[in-house]
């Protein structure tokens, strides 16, 4: 089962709080990326994600093993849509379980990071007006 | 000549006005390949801004391409 | 309306949640404490939460206040329950929105922090077997 | 004399074996209240590990008392 989710639908999102439901687990953080109204002072009517599904798929699984092995979190899962989002819309949402809250804070910020920087999902804006165009804003190492 | 499946995403799709595309071509590499389409397409982005799939698995540039390999150009990714 | 609520039976959290969807923000941070099944070796059975409300309510209000000043955020609000919680249940919601991720990650990390050390609340552990004490883990300034 | 309203949290509440009290006291601020507590108790926390609060606010150890006020004695907090 992969735990990194490419959803081309909205997503029961308590679902997957649940599936991150462990006695050991004391601490618990979420990360959630809204579609937002402006960006860089433009009026933003929704966006657009495409993504190399397949690739993206393990590429944020290979994040959670990642973050899974460097912080004493207890589990993660996550989750990225794909199509269009009107604003207020959930296009990520990551969550983290551990036993103290530093690793789970410390590691939902490192898998949205990586996130931003790795896994091969694209956003189109639309702007209020009709315009609307590929956002190329993240650095590709 | 081997016959390579290319998909396109995000600008590149645009610029290539097409999604995906079946091509029959010499080249030895991904590196390689990536030139031949920008002549072909005038992609803007250099190669060195971007990163390629093979198979859907992330590869060097200098990766050999076989007839039948699914091959993706990966743009600056601005997911999350 | 007191945006830190001290509640002695269950929340909606969707409802909090929902209290805090902005169009202007892009990020939303949570943190939930849970009632974890072990503490420092031994095992727990349940918590039970006691709180000086009205100073805890207070002081959590002014936590808020102090990370929306201190913090480029949205809106934040918080719930700490009382009474007696089995593992699993939610001793503390926190959630920050913000139109960018590292001040809704910053702030809901502050606020957990203030908690923890300023609220009045007080956790009786009760142990697997049937004894039960007052944990005095955090220092107070 | 002038009567003050007690409310005990945490070990305060077992050690005075009650949860509120109203008493009848001649001290003059929150420290002297709590040294007559700590005779009559035997409370175990010395006062620079806790926090006064006062009619339901933070105030320092030499506020002063009156008739009627609602005094809590703030033991290290362990919520959250």
């Amino acid at each position: 089962m992969n735990r990194f989710l490419i959803a081309d639908a909205p997503v029961d999102i308590a679902a997957l709080r649940e599936a991150l439901l462990k006695p050991e687990a004391g601490g618990f953080c979420t990360f959630e990326g809204w579609v937002r109204q402006t960006n860089e002072g433009r009026a933003v009517s929704g966006i657009q994600y495409q993504a190399f599904a397949p690739l993206a798929s393990s590429e944020g699984q290979t994040i959670l093993d990642e973050a899974l092995a460097r912080f004493e979190i207890t589990a993660t899962r996550a989750m990225h849509r794909t199509g269009y989002l009107p604003v207020g819309d959930i296009a990520v949402w990551i969550g983290v379980a551990a036993p103290h809250r530093d690793a789970a804070f410390r590691a939902c910020r490192y898998i949205i990071d990586e996130i931003k920087t790795r896994v091969p999902v694209w956003k189109r804006e639309h702007y209020v007006g009709g315009c609307a165009e590929w956002v190329a804003c993240h650095h590709v190492g | 000549m081997p016959r390579i499946e290319l998909e396109y995403f995000a600008q590149l799709g645009e610029q290539a006005g097409r999604r995906t595309e079946t091509r029959e071509t010499s080249v030895a590499t991904a590196a390689a390949l990536y030139d031949e389409l920008r002549a072909a397409y005038g992609f803007v982005l250099p190669p060195e801004q971007m990163r390629v799939a093979v198979n859907a698995a992330f590869r060097p540039w200098t990766q050999g391409l076989r007839d039948g390999d699914h091959v993706v150009f990966i743009p600056p990714v601005s997911g999350g």
